[in-house]
């Protein structure tokens, strides 16, 4: 063991720099902290630096550039890797118990189709997250000099997840999943005198650290097997060759436990949720956007294994555990959002379901690479997945930094609002924070027809939607198509696989409502509060970033035509693929909408029909609504609002029943998940250590304590001998010449 | 001439009631006077036992014994006499303020 | 040499002893040197003959008793080192032939060797220290007037001292003495003494009671050994100690040898307080000054010490022939160490009163002294295989701990003689806030106390490493064991005495923990008494006390050297 | 003349605090206060001047050595002088890979201590014992001969003994003798075990050097004094070790002399003095007896993973904040016992670093833990809440100290904590899981312990009842800088781990070989 794939060493080339990539925004974290630390306050700081926003964009941006030289350099060379040097070099006893060998965990930057696409991604989110950032941390009062530490952390957290793409082994990849980690748990909890936001902080580090042991566990013995975690070693086949089917897929399952509780999936999902209560929207963008499609990214890196030729039909017992939690989690989570009213929550469940699609995608894509005879389907299926994590992720950060922008506006509003209203009311400041603390600028029951107030944030937030939703040739639906027949493609073969299909299509038609409610019930119909009446669109900086998405999340059909599907799974297909754009468009919709296997044609139909229509049709039967008297939305927007406003009028039932059945209560409260983990941890763990705790005090403490005064009490009872009456001495004497005598006699 | 072993007995008789005497009684004066007999019982053995083995060093060895037993009457008696003077009372049970 | 004779060489030989005894008559004559008349019967003329009468100022002095017994003590003392380190010019021993002093008829008396100057040593050195504590403690009232205050006080000033000097006297004699009579009769000497200056107090009830309690125990245990010495006597026809070892090699395993190795035991089991003849040794101290207490935890200790292992290493001396019958005491005093040693330290644990805290920790140390001499019996008896040194080890570290116990332990007593002078030091309580009263002494008082537990590097560390490996060693026979379990039993005692070493910190902290953790009584809160004579004392015992145990190597050298001589 | 720096090391820091300490016992409290200040900056002075010495060590300006080249049972700086005649007994120093870095370390701690602890009363005692601490435990460290190893490790106590006494929190008395008790009771059934072996060995020699040569020669054609003896002394000798370590069952002397112990005091003992336990045991048992580990290393593993998940869950259940960070020592000790269990060259490198980064990591969490007590005279956890608006300083340290304990990585602790679980479960599989249970405990703890410190609340109007109303400071600049020092060091040992990873991983290696265990 231990020979390397022949993966060409890149030297000459800019990969060797790729390291600044991660090492830019490290570098920045402590200068951006201590710079805060120092000018805390001052006006030039506040004003100039934006508290630190405008050292850390340079930074993301640069990171941002050196990226794309890093993929079009990749583009034209192909995946390669870069040692830097090792880390830790140990002896090891072998497999002959004695013999010591060298061991080494190296470092190094690992490029691959699946690495560049990530990269993208990340890079190019947290660019623009962070104008977004801008606009809107700085402009919050609350934020007032504390903004360097959200920038700090802000790239702290890049440089994890630029990092974890680009490491070229498990190892590395672990290191900066916890650096995410961390870096999250600081975020969620950036307004630390919340109680909620350090009891969301704790959780989601905890969640996340469960997954996180079976993910060392896993790692750990990925290394026992191969004797290393570098990927050039653990991806040779013919070192996949030599380890054990068996062991390798408990290996991988336990790091898969990883990635549930990095993707909030079914069991560990409780934490996302809570993880909203991170300065609105940004955090909630990371952990929406970014961090959470590490876990994907590492089931996407066990491919090669599913794919040795060695493992053949040996790990199908995992890719159906993948697909199977992704289909629990995607029904799961679109029903939970059903009932959710605060508008981050709804975009927190609705990017569980979503990640669970990729999960079962991935679960779907790695049966096709373990079964003989599948692996041209895997391909595809394994570039669909990808596919839609990428769409996901531009969808999604457009989705949650509009909330943001309407959130962000809400409370201005409200505050101007209350501002205006302390003019001409005397009740005075108790007023004013009474009123502060109850007005809740998330729940989207106070809004309502912003689609004319916000047309920017309503546009972007439309095709959000429609992405995530997979409404025809919008973003996710290339990709979300693609992962559903590839289910049923697979649920064809093994029907285990019936479960997480049925599940993938009942999503589609879930997230359809969902989404399209969360859009209604915000941006049509007349506005619910006051303060709803009063929203404007005017804060710098946070357009440019929504705009940019949008044309993104539209464009991606250019990328469906780009091939992008097999692309981003196989390092055979050149990025503009041999049939040019034109053909390659021709290509997938032929794939698509005229696919020749009948099956696929009907799912196709089935799909967009359930999804773009049935889901949407019953959000606006019970959501649509016009907008206020004279307000007028964008053309784009208005037929849809009057359609959802016509929809609702002729509605032929009502929904009120439901809403107070028990399994409306049921998912308004999570499915219990989060009461039963809190009751297990408080109940359980908690009173467990307690009592050991006390049991540590007074049985093992106890017992030296025990010796300790019963030495005492022996000491006194000894002591009492010594009478003070000579006599007794005496006697005692008498009786020690008795027991000597005896014992001389005896002896001799 | 009694046989020597007789000599012996009747020292091991005089050791044994000075002993037996030394823890049974109160009056300091007393266990002195037990003590005594302990020390006599040594005696007759070096004297007994001189004749035995037939060395003058027995005779010499008891003569010094009763110098010792002398002086340690002395001793006792004027500690006994000082114990008295702050105790007022010469019964070895009574004297015990030191103890444990 | 002829003891006959009484020419310079015998001064020379015996010349420390002779020094104590001149020193003696000094210190009884000095004080009353005066212009006192003796009238020739039946004329007028009065010849000064210098005694009595109206004495003179330069003697009237009551601090001149203790002065001179100082004086005595210390050039004593200077003599025993200058024989004991004297060398060649090769830096071989001067001193390696033992001196013996018999009669015409080859009656050996004395033996002035290595080994028992090192005794003497350790008897003068604690003896010297403890009269120097004492030249500041004794009242000594106004030295101006020579009224009958100052003779009184005069007067007991030379007693104490006296009586330090005879103790001093007798002690050395049972060092030296060839015969078990004269080694008694010293013993006896030294017994006397001691009685007398525990019950020294006697104004106090405590100082009249322990005084009391411990000559009565003390005289019933000598007189049981006296009748026992008897009964060796009968049995022997002799107390020489070599007629002694002779009898013992062809017949010693007899029952009435038996009886009589018994009896004696007893009288010196009483010396070093072995339970379960220790009892009167607790209110011996607390009743006694602490100079005095002090002594009799070191010197009288080493002395009986002394006498049991000249009765049971020099007399029973191992005998291929009786090899299994002879090796009677050795359960025995392996049971009597294991007793001891657990019986003083559990005792001390609880106890309150820091005087009596001593008594019992040195009941313990007691106990690790027996240890010792089971594992030397073992050794002797050849009951273990090993081959070499063993014994020797053993031996020096007895002479090594007992050498170095008068520093550490005197010490302790000291620190409590001064705080006595103050008032009382009967009560833990009395040494609270000694930290910050007395920052010096607090931190003498605590070397001494974890040198008594044995924590490194304290001399007493050494001393109980030297005697821990000792036994050890001869446990462990020659080198080869098929388990621990076959080690000689003697290797459960040093388990036992680590053990107990353990159980013993407790007590030696709480003295820590005492002067620096409570606050000072209420009256006592500033620094004690100037006494320089005392504090010379105590700083002497805390250098020996670190000094020895960082370099003790030329000690341990001392005492293996020595230990030829021990028969 | 050469120079015996190792020598220097010990005797300069005792010998300093001695003469300091006499030279201000003669004064009064009034007068010694005056002195404070100058006895600080001496003691800083000595101290830094010993850590230039261990650097330039490390650095090869002085003595010019190899560090990673240095064969198991050959010495650096190697220096004996007669001590003790008639006993064999010398005075023998000398470093090698296991106890360079424990030096380094020592000498690196002292400083940061006397810096972090600045304003501690009665500075005139105190600066120096943590002088006389530091020499011992240098001494503890280097030396080559069993007798000065024990004086050393007892030596240890005293100071320490005086640190908790002095300056310790309420119930310091009870505190301070049950550490000295209970550690020195170990320690002297360990010293029975010491001389049974030297008797039984044939050359009856103090010298470690002699020794381990002599034990290995016999343990490699057999088994040096018989498996049975070997077993036997291997208990002994151990119990001394785990007890100090401190190991469940043995641990509770720990909590208490944590608790009770002033800041400096628990930086020095967690820092450094619980690490005499694990060096002990690779020196003396481990080195001595391998035969005897191989029939024990199951039995210290379950040791180790008691002490590891019992330290965690009673964490849990802790409601003092540094008795909390005290029974996470408990836990990470048990590390290290898995480490040894392990039998892998890896794993005994873990156990190394271990002892390294936890002696880097622990003392931040008590300067921390002694921090949070000055400022809100408490130390229960809840007391004070909203820290990080009061003190950012001290939640900064607080949050860095506790992420580096529960293993962060690219910090110290996590270098450790990764090569164990590699090497642990290529020897033990599944049992791997308790290890993993207590990665989730250990972050449950320290998060709970957080949730309740640093964040909620912080509102200034409610300041904690135990302030009395007094405004809260943050830490002073001496404290501050002390954590960023600390804070550093981790950083650097978790990025760089090499720097000493590479000699504990060639003495490891070469331990393996040379006990036999590899080839």
């Amino acid at each position: 063991m231990g020979t390397t794939t022949d993966i060409p060493e890149i030297t000459s080339s800019f990969t060797e720099y790729a390291i600044f990539i991660v090492l830019l925004p490290m570098l920045a974290f402590p200068v951006i902290l201590f710079l805060g630390r120092l000018f805390n306050g001052n006006e030039t700081w506040v004003k100039s630096a934006k508290e630190g926003g405008l050292i850390a964009l340079p930074i993301m941006v640069a990171s941002f550039i050196l990226s794309l030289i890093l993929i079009v350099e990749f583009i034209g060379s192909g995946t390669g890797s870069h040692h830097i040097g090792d880390w830790l070099s140990f002896g090891w006893i072998g497999a002959d118990g004695m013999t010591i060998e060298e061991k080494v965990f190296g470092v190094g930057i690992y490029i691959d189709h699946v690495t560049v696409m990530l990269l993208f991604v990340a890079s190019f989110l947290c660019m623009l997250i962070n104008i977004f950032s801008i606009g809107y941390m700085n402009t919050d009062p609350i934020n007032d000099n504390r903004n360097h530490r959200f920038y700090a952390e802000f790239v702290l957290f890049c440089s994890g997840m630029l990092g974890m793409v680009l490491a070229d082994s498990f190892l590395w990849l672990f290191i900066f999943w916890e650096l995410m980690g961390l870096c999250s748990y600081l975020l969620i909890g950036f307004y630390y005198e919340r109680p909620s936001a350090a009891y969301a902080a704790k959780k989601a580090f905890l969640t996340t650290r469960v997954g996180d042991v079976f993910l060392v566990i896993g790692l750990v013995m990925l290394w026992n097997m191969f004797g290393s975690l570098d990927y050039s070693v653990v991806f040779n086949p013919d070192n996949i060759a030599a380890v054990d089917s068996g062991e390798l897929q408990m290996a991988l399952g336990m790091m898969f436990i990883g990635a549930v509780g990095k993707s909030a999936q079914f069991p560990l999902h409780v934490w996302l949720p809570d993880a909203m209560e991170g300065p609105t929207p940004v955090s909630a963008l990371i952990h929406a956007a970014t961090m959470v499609n590490a876990g994907l990214y590492l089931v996407a890196r066990m491919f090669p294994f599913f794919g040795a030729p060695s493992m053949a039909g040996e790990l199908v017992d995992l890719a159906f555990i993948i697909a199977a939690i992704g289909g629990i989690t995607a029904v799961m989570a679109a029903a939970i959002a059903f009932v959710q009213d605060d508008l981050k929550k709804v975009l927190a469940y609705s990017t569980m379901s979503q990640l669970a699609y990729i999960f079962t995608g991935l679960g779907a894509a790695l049966w096709l690479a373990n079964t003989p005879g599948m692996e041209e389907y895997a391909i595809i299926a394994f570039g669909a997945a990808l596919f839609h994590l990428f769409n996901h992720a531009m969808a999604k950060g457009m989705l949650f930094m509009a909330s943001g922008s309407v959130i962000h506006e809400m409370h201005h509003a409200h505050h101007d609002l209350h501002h205006h209203d302390d003019h001409g009311d005397d009740h005075g400041e108790d007023h004013h924070d009474d009123h502060h603390d109850e007005f809740d600028a998330q729940s989207m029951s106070n809004m309502g027809g912003l689609a004319s107030k916000m047309p920017i944030t309503a546009t972007a937030m439309l095709v959000g939607s429609a992405s995530i939703m997979g409404l025809p040739l919008i973003g996710g639906f290339w990709s979300k198509e693609g992962i559903i027949a590839n289910t049923w493609r697979v649920a064809r073969e093994e029907p285990l696989f019936w479960f997480p299909a049925f599940c993938v299509l009942l999503g589609a038609a879930m997230t359809g409502f969902y989404m399209s409610r969360m859009w209604l019930k915000t941006f049509a119909g007349k506005p619910k509060t006051e303060v709803a009446e009063n929203v404007h669109e005017n804060t710098p900086w946070i357009p440019i970033p929504l705009v940019t998405l949008t044309f993104v999340s539209l464009s991606s059909v250019i990328l469906a035509g780009m091939m992008f599907t097999h692309w981003s799974s196989d390092s055979g297909y050149a990025f503009f693929s041999d049939k040019g754009l034109a053909d390659g468009l021709i290509y997938e919709f032929e794939h698509i909408f005229l696919n020749s296997d009948a099956f696929f044609f009907v799912l196709t139909y089935v799909v967009i029909f359930i999804g773009a229509i049935v889901g949407p049709g019953l959000a606006m039967a019970l959501y649509g609504g016009a907008l206020k008297e004279g307000e007028k939305a964008k053309g784009w927007m208005q037929p849809i609002i009057n359609l959802s406003a016509r929809v609702n009028e002729k509605r032929g039932f009502d929904n009120s029943a439901w809403a107070d059945s028990g399994l409306s209560v049921a998912l308004k409260e999570r499915l219990y998940f989060d009461k039963w983990y809190d009751t297990a941890m408080l109940k359980l763990v908690a009173g467990f250590a307690v009592l050991s705790a006390t049991f540590d005090r007074k049985v093992i403490d106890g017992t030296i304590k025990t010796i300790e005064r019963s030495s005492q009490k022996i000491s006194l009872s000894v002591r009492k001998l010594t009478t003070g009456s000579a006599r007794d001495y005496i006697m005692m004497a008498a009786l020690g010449v008795l027991v000597i005598y005896a014992m001389l006699e005896v002896m001799i | 001439m009694i046989d020597p072993a007789w000599v012996s007995v009747l020292s091991a008789l005089l050791f044994t009631i000075g002993l037996w005497g030394a823890f049974t009684r109160k009056n300091a004066i007393v266990v002195l006077m037990c003590l005594e007999l302990i020390l006599n019982a040594a005696n007759l053995q070096f004297v007994a036992a001189a004749i035995q083995h037939g060395d003058a060093n027995g005779w010499v060895y008891a003569i010094f014994a009763i110098a010792i037993a002398a002086s340690e009457v002395a001793i006792g008696l004027a500690i006994f006499l000082a114990m008295y003077g702050q105790h007022e009372s010469i019964s070895l049970d009574d004297v015990n303020l030191l103890k444990h | 040499m002829d003891a006959n004779t009484f020419d310079m060489d015998l001064l020379q030989t015996l010349g420390p002893e002779l020094t104590v005894f001149v020193g003696l008559l000094l210190i009884m004559i000095i004080p009353n040197l005066g212009n006192g008349k003796f009238r020739i019967p039946g004329t007028q003329i009065e010849l000064p003959w210098f005694l009595g009468g109206t004495r003179y100022k330069a003697v009237s002095s009551p601090r001149l008793p203790g002065l001179l017994a100082v004086l005595t003590m210390s050039l004593a003392l200077i003599q025993v080192l200058w024989y004991l380190l004297e060398t060649n010019a090769d830096g071989s021993r001067a001193n390696a032939v033992a001196n013996v002093i018999s009669s015409e008829n080859g009656y050996e008396i004395f033996s002035v060797n290595l080994f028992s100057r090192i005794f003497e040593a350790i008897f003068f050195a604690a003896l010297l220290l403890a009269a120097l504590a004492s030249l500041d403690r004794l009242p000594t009232g106004s030295v101006k007037s020579n009224d009958i205050d100052v003779l009184f006080n005069n007067r007991r000033q030379a007693d104490f001292y006296i009586l330090m000097l005879t103790s001093a006297l007798g002690m050395s004699v049972v060092a030296l003495a060839q015969d078990m009579f004269v080694l008694f009769i010293g013993l006896e000497l030294a017994s006397f003494s001691t009685y007398v200056l525990v019950a020294f107090h006697k104004e106090t009830r405590a100082g009249s009671e322990g005084g009391a309690k411990y000559f009565i125990v003390g005289s019933v245990a000598s007189a049981v050994g006296l009748y026992g010495l008897s009964m060796l006597y009968l049995w022997a026809g002799s107390l020489q100690f070599d007629v002694l070892a002779a009898k013992w090699a062809t017949d010693g395993a007899s029952s009435l040898s038996m009886m009589a190795l018994g009896f004696v035991l007893v009288g010196f089991a009483f010396k070093i307080s072995a339970a379960p003849f220790h009892f009167a040794a607790p209110d011996a101290y607390s009743g006694a000054n602490s100079p005095v207490a002090g002594v009799l935890a070191t010197a009288s200790k080493a002395m009986g010490m002394l006498g049991l292992m000249r009765v049971l290493l020099l007399i029973t001396v191992p005998d291929s022939a009786a090899e299994d019958e002879s090796a009677v005491w050795i359960g025995l005093l392996g049971v009597m160490a294991a007793v001891t040693m657990t019986w003083g330290n559990i005792a001390a644990l609880g106890s309150e009163n820091p005087k009596r805290m001593l008594a019992y920790s040195s009941v313990a140390h007691a106990g690790y002294m027996l240890a010792a001499l089971t594992a030397i019996g073992a050794w002797n008896w050849g009951l273990v295989d090993t081959g070499g040194d063993a014994k020797d080890i053993v031996v020096a570290a007895l002479l090594f701990h007992m050498f170095v116990l008068v520093f550490f332990k005197l010490g302790a007593f000291l620190v409590l003689g001064l705080l006595e002078m103050e008032g009382g030091a009967s009560r833990l309580s009395s040494l609270s806030g000694l930290g910050k009263r007395e920052p010096l002494l607090a931190v003498a008082m605590f070397l001494f106390m974890i040198s008594l537990a044995g924590v490194p590097p304290m001399a007493g560390f050494l001393s109980k490493l030297l005697v821990i490996m000792g036994i050890v060693e001869v446990a462990t026979g020659s080198g080869s064991l098929d388990s621990l379990m076959d080690a000689h039993w003697v290797w459960w005692l040093a388990l036992l005495m680590v053990l107990n070493s353990a159980i013993s910190m407790f007590y030696y902290l709480r003295v820590g923990v005492v002067m620096y953790f409570h606050e000072p009584e209420e009256g006592r809160e500033g620094p004690l008494a100037s006494g320089v004579s005392i504090r010379l004392a105590i700083a002497v015992c805390a250098i020996g006390t670190v000094a020895f145990g960082l370099v003790g190597g030329e000690l341990i050298e001392l005492c293996r050297d020595a230990t030829q001589y021990l028969g | 003349m050469k120079m015996d720096y190792l020598s220097l090391l010990v005797v300069l820091p005792i010998m300093a605090s001695i003469f300091l300490l006499i030279l201000t016992s003669r004064l009064s409290a009034e007068s010694r206060k005056k002195f404070d200040s100058s006895i600080r900056m001496a003691s800083l002075g000595i101290t830094l001047v010993m850590f230039a010495i261990a650097m330039l060590m490390f650095l090869g300006q002085i003595g010019d050595v190899d560090w990673k080249g240095i064969a198991f049972n050959n010495y650096e700086f190697k220096e004996s002088y007669v001590w003790i005649e008639p006993l064999g007994i010398e005075w023998s120093v000398g470093v090698d890979g296991l106890s360079f870095p424990m030096v380094w370390l020592t000498t690196l701690l002292l400083p940061i201590t006397i810096i972090a602890t600045w304003n501690e009363k009665a500075g005139a005692t105190y600066f120096p014992l943590i002088l006389m601490m530091g020499g011992a435990l240098i001494g503890v460290f280097v030396a080559l001969d069993l007798f000065m190893f024990y004086v050393f490790w007892e030596l240890t106590l005293i100071p320490m003994f005086f640190l908790i006494l002095k300056w310790g929190g309420k119930d310091r008395k009870y505190a301070a003798q049950k550490f000295f008790i209970y550690t020195f009771t170990a320690s002297v059934v360990m010293l029975l075990g010491l001389f049974t072996m030297y008797f039984l060995m044939d050359t009856q020699t103090f010298s470690m050097v002699e020794m381990v040569t002599e034990a290995n020669g016999a343990n490699t054609s057999g088994v040096w004094l018989g498996l049975e003896v070997q077993k036997a002394l291997f208990i002994m000798l151990m119990l001394g070790f785990l007890v100090k370590l401190p190991a469940a069952p043995f641990h509770t002397w720990l909590p208490d002399a944590h608790v009770q112990a002033p800041t400096g005091g628990s930086m020095l003992l967690a820092g450094v003095m619980l690490k005499m336990g694990a060096y002990g045991m690779f020196r003396l048992p481990i080195s001595l007896f391998p035969h005897a580990l191989e029939e024990f290393r199951f039995v210290i593993m379950i040791i180790g993973l008691i002490s590891l998940v019992w330290g965690a869950i009673v964490c849990l259940g802790q409601t003092n904040l540094k008795k909390m960070v005290a029974y996470s020592s408990v836990s990470h000790m048990g590390v290290i016992l898995l480490g040894i269990a392990s039998m892998q060259p890896l794993g005994w490198a873990a156990a190394l670093f271990m002892m390294f980064a936890h002696g880097i990591i622990s003392p931040m969490l008590f300067a921390v833990c002694g921090a949070f007590k000055h400022h809100y005279h408490s130390m229960e956890i809840g007391a004070m809440r909203g820290m990080a608006k009061h003190s950012p300083w001290l939640a900064t340290s607080m949050m860095f100290g506790w992420m580096a304990s529960l293993g962060l990585p690219l910090l110290a602790g996590f270098v450790a904590e990764l090569m164990l679980m590699v090497a642990y479960w290529h020897a033990y599989g599944w049992w791997i899981l308790l290890p993993g249970l207590v990665l989730a405990l250990t972050a449950a703890y320290y998060l709970w312990s957080m949730q309740r410190t640093i964040f909620e609340g912080g509102d200034e109007t409610q300041p904690p009842e135990s302030l009395h109303g007094e405004p809260v400071p943050d830490i002073a600049n001496s404290e501050k800088l002390a954590m960023l020092l600390l804070a550093g060091f981790t950083i650097l040992f978790g990025i760089m781990p090499w720097i000493f990873l590479d000699m504990m991983d060639i003495w490891t290696r070469n331990a393996m070989i040379f006990l036999g265990f590899g080839a």
